[in-house]
């Protein structure tokens, strides 16, 4: 399937770009998930998605729709502001999930409770 | 409906009538439900005589009342002399016997409801002589069947009685259904279950192919019904019921009713081989099994129950050997045994009543304490014995000159006056052993009350009976000669044979043969008489317990059912679902099988290499989570989450936005719903599994087998239709040329929800608010196993860690746990109802709608929920999903029914577009109204499933007495 | 001209979407422990909303959008559901 | 504008949706008014199906468009005499069922009343759409409340069951809606007439997908009629839920059996070319099956709503069949209703004919565990509903022997009459009459002995041996069993006009001559 | 596409048959859930595959039916999914509440 | 006014995003966003969230520009040890940090902002001692991270929310 919107080449180009940018961000924070070795570590890397990645995507697709309706369209920045809200509370939420299971197994890497 | 009409249906009405009238007499009313029972008899009996003009010549009146016309089924009432024969035996004596069981029943019984069934049963019987339609008699044969039950299991506190009513309903009643079947066959053959068209078509019958089973199947029905060889053991048992009800049964009326069939269908079902060989052996062998066991029996009924069986074999006998005169011989003895055989049974009730006993070991010398009783018993017997000058040697003696004729030029012509002249001996051997024992002899030592004459109107009924006995024994053409004729002439028609009514024919040979068995039964009861006391049951017959055997069937038939049952069926979950993927997958099958599996030739879409990572992923879950769910069900939770997420990208990408958004949202609920299920489900772990059978590996292999199996049909299927092209005037056509002009929306998949097919939307809501109602009600009662009562594992250690550590309390843990997300959830709770709102506005014309929205809706009350616990979301918000259920399925069902005021089909929408001054114009469709009732609806219905589950977590339990 | 090569790029970028979705379903297929496969479905999710961007991109049409802002906005009650059953044994206390 | 009487149509299926949704927003404290709604709603339905049956009979069908929209495209509900009777059926039973729950049985759990007309609805549903996805639809609508109606009262047994029933039920349900989807893939149409037009013309390449889609379907609806060897779950469902609740589920397995007639038959009018279909040998084959399951669990059941369950189970092998050999349609609709009837009323008497104690506490699982789980409910307490009636022994005796004799097919109830009307159009083919039948014939005799054969073992213990303390019974758990033995009664005594009316109703069905109601294009 | 989207049809479908078959309860909805998940794109294929034509029609002209996805299975998918969900909790319920009658999370409510 | 608009600056995020959504400023969307957000912000009320006591606006942008471009930076570094050969040296590990903000509010937008950065986790808070666990991904050394993250969010966290 190859297809795509028919946009004056500016805006093409910014969006290709940004599309490429926020795709390839976002898959070196997957990529983290493969490559960082603990847990902890590993819980950095969807972040990357997250925020730059999300950005550049949100910024692609608002290049593209307000090219292609010649005005500004801004509705997916409530996209970037949402996934910035939301992610955090995700990660924490499961970062400390995990804190606290490798407390109760009694793993030593991970610092004693306060 | 002719005069003649009304007095025929009358007389069928008349005992039904009585019966429920009876039934519903206070329990005490004795006096009066005789009354009425004989009042009812004796008007059937003058009805009956009334009617008698008009059969005497042998034709027949009918009358006939439409039932079911088309399938060829009336009411017919049809009157013959045969017909009026049995009619006037069974209401005349059953008059006799009401007056008989007046005095004989106990006041403590339940009179009424005996002669209620008495009624009942007169009116089955009367109804079965007087069929004029082959399923009717069928019909009236089970009635007789059934109210024969009812009166045998009368005392029903008594074993014995259930027992044997059991035994004669299974007995006849079985009969009677292979009756039903025959005369259906026969009905088939001739094309109509009319008697008379029937009567008129033996040779059609007889030559059809047919013939074989339907005779079969009706000689099933009439020996059950008569007690012949081997299926007589019932009647013998029956004597368990009140002696009214044996002396009527057994003598003119349930027992007669076989004989009545076989007669009826006489003139169409004999001469044939068939009919020679089945009918005449089973009678044979009845009359002499019948009168061999009576010799022997020490019960006074017992006896004459064998005797009764003894002499249905007689005319059984008698028909089977298919000559006019037998025939005529068969329809004699009915009338005679009747009336002797009734008389025996009331007398052997008065012995019985007076003594209390029947055992015929401690009777003895009774001639001196009732004197009169015994001269008419003595009678009887006599008659029974076949005693010149009474009715039964006349009928016995036509059978003796019968069995002197030539019927089939077999060794049974040589040796049938032989067994008829020992059958007969038989006879006179056990009715002399009747009267001599009960009634002569030393005065009976060990009875428990001195016995004396019994009240006068109990004997009078026996007195008419035997009064009856002589006068046709003495002055037969007097008596019975007009009547019998008339019978006759009704079933022989042209073939009626000329026959004298004398008692005095001559020496002949009959004459003969009846005098030497007087005397061989007199002499073998002066040298063996004795002998027969000791005896316990008759010689030869004492190891065939038909009785036994017949107890043995059926209980071999409840086990081998039951063992059936486990190998044909099963209880268990697994083996069904095994089952019913197989079927369906069979099912699925044959098609292809049949037709051959062809792809079409619609050319596919270019494969997307995105979309084959994602399902490459998307199967990877499923496949996960199918091997993971037996111990690590939060793994395969997550794994499932996956397989749907990828299904949801999968539409996106087929261009199925509306089913994406539908597909995420359910599947974040399911998740949820699911977590909130596993802190009761019990820890598994591979280490405490239970050691796996031996079949274990096979079903396994069984079950891999079926869902390989099935999911490379469902995917064969779908691939074989993805490359067909639709079909060309598919209905959707319709939907997107009239979703805007007509309904006013641009998102048809919404349009069709909420208007073209809303119908299905308010039955998926009505599915939705009636599960949650389900699941709250359940979970009303729900008590969660004890060891996942407590807290779990992971708050127990936290909440000691807590209690431990000193500048802590129970609960810091959580509370810190929560605090940054709770702030940041509860900012987002405005935006999310915001959201759910934009999406219900929007469903009409780009993806949304009522349900997308309602579960957005209810996730962000339930993200409160998480965040905030349920008790302090509870103290906030007003939380009442079953009102909101109940208010939005309203407003769907009122929104829908709006359009009925106006005269529209339910569920018509009203659109159309408003010019409003600030908005311009705005589209205003009642489907938004519509679609509001499911927001509302999903919103509850989603809710309270969570909620209700959530709230088992803060139940108190009770503290209960003398726990610490 | 450009038009293709912007094609080229979005299926790119889809590509590499579905690459690091394929990267988080890894974690989510193998773990090792439970909040590795929490993570990998959170991963998923968010490169599924990415994902829908992009469809919307492709397409030029908007109506992608909602399901995208949907994910973004309710999408992380799973995964606070599931990390919360993690740590307390129970999801709504 | 059409006639008021025409927008009757939908009155089944409106009424109790409504009342219901009305109940919702009162608490569980108003149980009288409930009471009292419900039981409006429901004689209203009796009031109307009547009425529907009689338009019906006199009228061309009535075909009601669903929001105005034409015939193929809007879903439909017809009104013809089949559907219409089986409305008035549902109704009866509906009515009957909600009397005797009012005796106590509606106490047993919250919100009763409202699953119960809702379960009307679903029935109601589901015999007046002509539409195939509908049908699904009102399937799963039946479905779902008779979950919460099996589960009313609570307790292992219910529990465990329902266990079963749900599970088995959501994978039959997924099975519908893989041959409706299947079906409307190949004909692009899913309202029933019109599938009953478009079926011939689908072109021989796509013939296998349609056939799988049927078959599939057809699975599913044998499902729900309990055909061996998938019928397992019926009677240990139904002897766990709770009297009135098994009375009226006594028609939900022939809802199974009327959608094979109403849409299984479509393919074979399909089929004109292929007239001995073997999808109607195979269904001949497994009706006969599962009579003879049917006997055989009925011989081997130890209780009486085994008993019931499995016979049952015998009706819709019967039914199955005697439709999928060809045999008297007029007939199976009249064994249809006799036996339905019949052991709804059977399922009536079983409680107060098996009561071990005077009074069953309705909510007896055991003590209770929390402390919000004692609902106190104000006229709970030694509330009296009705009469509690003398002569008890004679009335259940003489109620269990009729609807023994009913299901057994002896005389003088209707049970005789439907039997006679199957055999006796069996037997009224053109000869020779097929081994098949013959064995049909057979098996309905041997089901029938058997009927007999258990029913009296079980009667004549609990009835005429048990040494129990003197029974009660109210006139609200009797007067139902009584309306439900009259109907039998009134239809025997009334065979002809019934059959008739009958024998319009298949004359109608889809395969007979003519074009089916309910589409105009 | 289409036979990707077969393929995964049928890996669902088998995934889910087998858990259906399972003896624990959980096993029995997570494969209910996910025979659930196959026969909604099972349906969805009845209206063929179509890439970029959602069923949204403009305002003005006549639409041309065979430049859109088929909405109406869409149509038929939306309520399957929804009641596929109300059945998944009502039987998460019962077998919670059968768990906790019978003390074992077994299909038949026993350990055979 | 408190009453028929309980959380104004939330009612007007909310017809903000009712705009953004609809994409258009017709005065009907006007009217319809603006009865959302009364009704968002009543549901909002509905949950009694605690008063954010916002102090000051003023150095809202400056901590935005470094949030922001912290964010960029740390999601290059975090790149670079995911694609590059990861360093052998390179230790991960948890960091107390002792807090001196006690608003709920200004730690809820520490905690995003430190999440939100790729490379830094918020994991554990104890209320009562006021201390924080970080993880660390890159931790090169504790003290300067400890004092920078203070100094660079914490100090104008604590001016807005004070």
């Amino acid at each position: 399937m190859t297809q795509a919107p028919d946009l004056p080449a500016w805006a093409a180009i910014l969006t290709a770009l940004f599309i490429l940018l926020g795709a390839g961000i976002t898959l070196i924070g997957a990529l983290g998930l493969l490559r960082l070795r603990t847990f902890y570590e590993r819980v950095h890397a969807p972040t990357l998605g997250t925020t730059l990645g999300t950005l550049f995507i949100v910024l692609s697709s608002i290049t593209c729709f307000s090219a292609l309706q010649s005005r500004f369209v801004a509705h997916e920045l409530l996209i970037l502001l949402f996934v910035t809200v939301t992610t955090p509370v995700s990660l924490m939420l499961l970062a400390r999930s995990a804190l606290s299971r490798d407390r109760i197994e009694g793993k030593d890497s991970v610092p004693p409770v306060v | 409906m002719t005069g003649v009409d009304g007095l025929l249906l009358s007389i069928l009405v008349l005992p039904f009538a009585g019966s429920i009238l009876a039934a519903f007499l206070p329990t005490a009313a004795r006096n009066a439900a005789a009354l009425l029972s004989g009042a009812v008899a004796l008007a059937g009996l003058i009805l009956v005589a009334l009617l008698y003009p008009a059969v005497a010549d042998g034709t027949a009146v009918r009358g006939e009342i439409a039932w079911m016309p088309s399938l060829g089924l009336s009411l017919v009432i049809r009157l013959d002399g045969l017909s009026w024969l049995f009619s006037t035996l069974v209401l005349g004596i059953g008059a006799l016997v009401v007056l008989y069981a007046r005095y004989y029943m106990s006041p403590e019984d339940p009179v009424p409801r005996f002669f209620s069934f008495l009624l009942a049963f007169t009116g089955s019987m009367l109804g079965l002589v007087l069929s004029g339609n082959l399923v009717q008699l069928a019909f009236f044969w089970e009635l007789t069947s059934l109210f024969s039950f009812l009166l045998i299991g009368y005392w029903h506190h008594n074993r014995a009685a259930r027992d044997s009513a059991r035994m004669a309903l299974l007995t006849t009643a079985g009969g009677g259904l292979c009756l039903f079947a025959g005369v259906l066959l026969l009905g088939n053959i001739v094309g109509s279950y009319d008697l008379d068209r029937v009567l008129a078509a033996g040779d059609l019958i007889r030559s059809s192919g047919l013939y074989g089973p339907a005779l079969a199947l009706i000689l099933i029905g009439a020996f059950t019904k008569s007690a012949q060889f081997p299926f007589h053991f019932w009647l013998p048992k029956a004597m368990a019921a009140p002696t009214p009800v044996s002396a009527y049964l057994h003598s003119a009326t349930m027992v007669k009713a076989g004989i009545f069939v076989l007669i009826r269908l006489w003139p169409v079902l004999s001469q044939t081989d068939e009919w020679y060989v089945l009918v005449s052996s089973a009678g044979l062998l009845t009359l002499l099994v019948g009168a061999w066991a009576a010799i022997f029996q020490q019960d006074l009924k017992g006896l004459l129950a064998y005797s009764t069986i003894s002499h249905l074999g007689l005319i059984t006998l008698l028909l089977g050997l298919g000559s006019p005169l037998a025939a005529v011989a068969a329809i004699f003895h009915v009338v005679n045994h009747a009336t002797f055989k009734a008389s025996l049974f009331m007398a052997a009730g008065i012995i019985d009543h007076e003594t209390g006993t029947r055992d015929l070991r401690r009777l003895s010398g009774l001639y001196r304490f009732m004197p009169i009783t015994a001269t008419l018993a003595m009678i009887a017997a006599a008659a029974m014995a076949g005693v010149p000058l009474l009715n039964g040697f006349l009928s016995k003696e036509m059978f003796l000159s019968e069995s002197l004729q030539r019927h089939s030029g077999t060794v049974i012509d040589q040796a049938l006056p032989v067994l008829a002249t020992l059958a007969s001996a038989f006879a006179v051997l056990y009715s002399v052993r009747f009267i001599h024992q009960t009634f002569f002899g030393p005065p009976p030592t060990e009875l428990a009350r001195t016995p004396g004459e019994a009240p006068r109107w109990m004997r009078v009924p026996i007195e008419i009976l035997v009064l009856a006995c002589l006068l046709v024994g003495i002055i037969p053409a007097m008596t019975i000669g007009p009547v019998l004729s008339s019978a006759v002439r009704s079933v022989l028609g042209d073939a009626t044979p000329s026959y004298s009514l004398a008692i005095w024919h001559g020496f002949t040979w009959p004459m003969l043969m009846s005098l030497a068995a007087l005397v061989l039964g007199t002499i073998a009861y002066l040298r063996f008489g004795k002998m027969l006391n000791r005896t316990e049951g008759a010689p030869l017959l004492r190891r065939f317990h038909t009785r036994r055997i017949f107890d043995g069937a059926l209980a071999f038939t409840a086990s081998a059912a039951r063992v059936l049952e486990r190998r044909l069926g099963t209880r268990r979950l697994q083996p069904q679902l095994r089952l019913l993927l197989f079927v369906a997958i069979a099912a699925g099958l044959l098609p292809v099988m049949r037709h051959g599996y062809s792809l079409g030739g619609m050319e596919g879409t270019v494969v997307d290499p995105g979309f084959a990572v994602i399902w490459a992923v998307g199967g990877a879950c499923a496949l996960g989570a199918a091997w993971r769910a037996k111990y690590h069900r939060l793994t395969a939770l997550v794994l499932m989450g996956g397989a749907g997420l990828v299904s949801c990208i999968s539409f996106v990408w087929l261009s199925a936005p509306d089913l994406a958004l539908t597909q995420l949202l359910v599947e974040t609920v399911t998740t949820v719903l699911l977590l909130l299920g596993l802190r009761w489900l019990p820890q598994r772990s591979a280490a405490l599994a239970p050691a796996k059978g031996a079949a274990f590996p096979f079903r396994r292999a069984v079950d891999a087998a079926i869902a390989v199996a099935a999911g490379l049909g469902l995917g064969l299927l779908a691939y074989a239709a993805l490359t067909r092209a639709p079909p060309a005037d598919a209905v959707s056509r319709f939907y997107m040329e009239r979703a805007y002009p007509d309904a006013g929306g641009t998102n048809v998949v919404n349009v069709i929800l909420v208007d073209f097919r809303s119908f299905d939307t308010l039955g998926e809501i009505t599915v939705l608010a009636i599960v949650a109602l389900t699941v709250f009600a359940l979970l009303r009662r729900f008590r969660p196993a004890p060891e996942s009562l407590g807290l779990p594992a992971q708050q127990r250690l936290q909440n000691a860690y807590d209690d431990a550590q000193s500048g802590r309390e129970v609960g810091d843990t959580l509370v810190d746990y929560l605090m940054i997300p709770r702030v940041l959830m509860e900012w987002l709770f405005p935006f999310i109802v915001a959201l759910a709102l934009y999406l219900w506005v929007r469903g009409h014309d780009m993806p949304g709608g009522g349900f997308i929205a309602g579960v957005t809706m209810a996730t962000a009350l339930i993200l409160q929920y998480m965040a905030a616990g349920t008790r302090s979301v509870e103290a906030r918000l007003r939380v009442q999903p079953v009102r909101w259920i109940g208010i939005g399925l309203l407003l769907a069902v009122l929104t829908g029914a709006a359009a009925l005021i106006v005269g529209r089909p339910f569920l018509t929408t009203y659109f159309s577009y408003l010019d409003l001054p600030l908005f311009g114009r705005v589209p205003a469709a009642s489907a938004l109204l519509f679609d509001l009732g499911v927001f509302v609806l999903v919103v509850g219905a989603t809710a309270l499933m969570l909620i209700a589950i959530a709230h088992q977590s803060i139940r108190k339990p009770l503290s209960r007495a003398g726990e610490s | 001209m450009t038009t293709l090569q912007l094609a080229w790029a979005i299926t790119a970028a889809q590509v590499m979407l579905g690459l690091a979705a394929a990267c988080a379903a890894y974690r989510l297929l193998f773990g090792p422990r439970a909040q590795d496969r929490i993570l990998g479905l959170d991963t998923f999710y968010a490169t599924a909303m990415l994902m829908l961007v992009t469809f919307g991109i492709q397409t030029g049409r908007t109506l992608y959008f909602e399901a995208a802002l949907t994910i973004a906005l309710v999408g992380f009650a799973g995964t606070v559901a599931l990390a919360k059953f993690l740590m307390r044994g129970e999801v709504i206390e | 504008m059409a006639a008021w009487i025409d927008h009757l149509a939908v009155a089944p299926i409106l009424l109790p949706l409504a009342a219901s949704a009305l109940m919702l927003l009162f608490d569980e404290r108003r149980r009288g008014a409930k009471l009292a709604v419900a039981m409006l709603t429901t004689i209203a339905l009796v009031g109307i199906s009547i009425v529907l049956v009689g338009r019906a009979g006199s009228a061309a069908a009535i075909v009601y468009a669903i929001g105005g929209w034409p015939a193929p495209f809007g879903i439909t509900l017809i009104v013809d005499r089949l559907s219409a009777m089986m409305l008035a059926l549902a109704s009866v039973l509906g009515l009957a069922s909600l009397i005797y729950a009012s005796a106590r049985w509606d106490r047993g759990g919250p919100r009763f009343h409202a699953l119960f007309l809702l379960q009307l609805m679903g029935l109601n549903g589901a015999f007046l759409t002509g539409d195939l996805f509908n049908l699904f639809v009102f399937f799963e609508v039946l479905l779902a409340a008779s979950y919460g109606l099996l589960l009313h009262g609570s307790g292992r047994a219910r529990v465990s069951a329902a266990l079963h029933y749900v599970t088995i039920n959501v994978a039959t349900s997924l099975l519908f809606l893989v041959g409706a989807s299947l079906i409307y893939g190949t004909t692009g149409t899913l309202n029933i007439a019109d599938l009953a037009i478009r079926m011939p013309s689908v072109p021989e390449s796509d013939r296998m997908l349609l056939q799988s889609g049927l078959a599939i379907l057809g699975v599913a609806f044998l499902i729900k009629a309990a055909m061996w060897p998938v019928g397992f779950w019926l009677p240990t469902t139904y002897s766990a839920a709770s009297p009135p609740v098994a009375a009226l589920f006594a028609i939900l397995s022939k809802v199974g059996v009327y959608a094979v007639l109403r849409v299984l038959l479509l393919g074979r009018g399909g089929e004109a070319a292929d007239p001995a279909s073997i999808a109607g040998q195979w269904l001949q084959a497994g009706g006969m099956a599962t009579i003879l399951f049917g006997t055989i669990g009925v011989l081997a059941s130890r209780t009486l709503s085994r008993l019931a369950g499995f016979s049952l189970i015998i009706s819709s092998g019967i039914l199955l069949a005697t439709i999928a050999g060809g045999g008297p349609l007029a007939g199976a609709l009249f064994y249809l209703v006799s036996s339905t009837l019949a052991v709804g009323a059977l399922y009536l008497l079983i409680e107060p004919i098996a009561r071990n104690e005077a009074e069953p506490n309705v909510a007896a699982a055991a003590d209770p565990v929390f402390e919000d789980e004692v609902v106190h409910d104000p006229d709970d307490e030694g509330d009296e509903v009705g009469v509690v009636i003398p002569a008890t022994l004679a009335i259940l005796g003489g109620g269990f022997l009729m609807c023994a004799l009913l299901l057994a097919g002896l005389p003088p109830l209707s049970g005789f009459v439907a039997k006679f009307a199957i055999i006796d159009g069996l037997l009224d083919a053109q000869p020779p009459i097929g081994w098949a039948r013959w064995t049909l014939i057979a098996l309905i005799i041997v089901s029938g002995m058997a009927t007999i054969i258990a029913a009296s073992r079980a009667g004549i213990d609990l009835l005429w041996a048990s040494e129990r303390a003197p029974r009660t019974l109210r006139l609200a758990e009797a007067a139902p069993v009584g309306l439900l033995l009259a109907l039998c009664l009134g239809l025997t005594v009334f065979a002809g006009p019934a059959y008739v009316y009958m024998e319009a109703a298949a004359r109608a069905l889809p395969g007979a001559a003519g074009p089916p109601p309910g589409v105009a294009r | 596409m289409e036979i990707v989207l077969a393929l995964g049809i049928g890996v669902l479908t088998a995934s889910g048959v087998w858990l259906v078959l399972r003896p624990r309860t959980f096993q029995v909805v997570l494969g209910l859930s996910l025979m659930s998940y196959a026969v909604n794109l099972f349906i969805y294929t009845m209206g063929r595959l179509r890439v970029d034509a959602p069923a949204i029609v403009g305002r003005d002209a006549a639409p041309d039916p065979a430049a859109y996805a088929d909405p109406l299975p869409q149509a038929l998918v939306l309520t399957a999914i929804v009641i596929s969900f109300a059945m998944t909790a009502l039987l998460l319920v019962v077998l919670l509440v059968s768990r906790g009658l019978t003390g074992n999370d077994h299909v038949d409510g026993d350990e055979p | 006014m408190k009453r028929l608009l309980p959380h104004p600056l939330l009612a007007l995020g909310i017809l903000l995003m009712w705009l953004l959504l609809t994409a258009s400023l017709s005065p009907g969307q006007l009217v319809l966003g603006a009865i959302v957000a009364v009704l968002g912000s009543h549901a909002m009320a509905a949950l009694q969230p605690e008063d954010a006591g916002i102090r000051s606006v003023r150095p809202i942008p400056r901590l935005a520009a470094i949030v922001f471009a912290d964010i960029v930076r740390s999601n290059v570094a975090v790149a670079r040890i995911v694609l590059l050969r990861d360093r052998p040296e390179r230790v991960s590990g948890f960091v107390r940090l002792p807090l001196d903000m006690r608003s709920r509010y200004g730690l809820t937008v520490l905690a995003c902002i430190i999440t939100a950065t790729p490379g830094t986790i918020w994991v554990e808070f104890d209320r009562r001692a006021n201390v924080l666990v970080v993880h660390v991904l890159d931790l090169v050394d504790p003290d300067a991270w400890i004092r920078e993250t203070k100094h660079r969010y914490e100090r104008p966290l604590m001016e807005i929310f004070g």
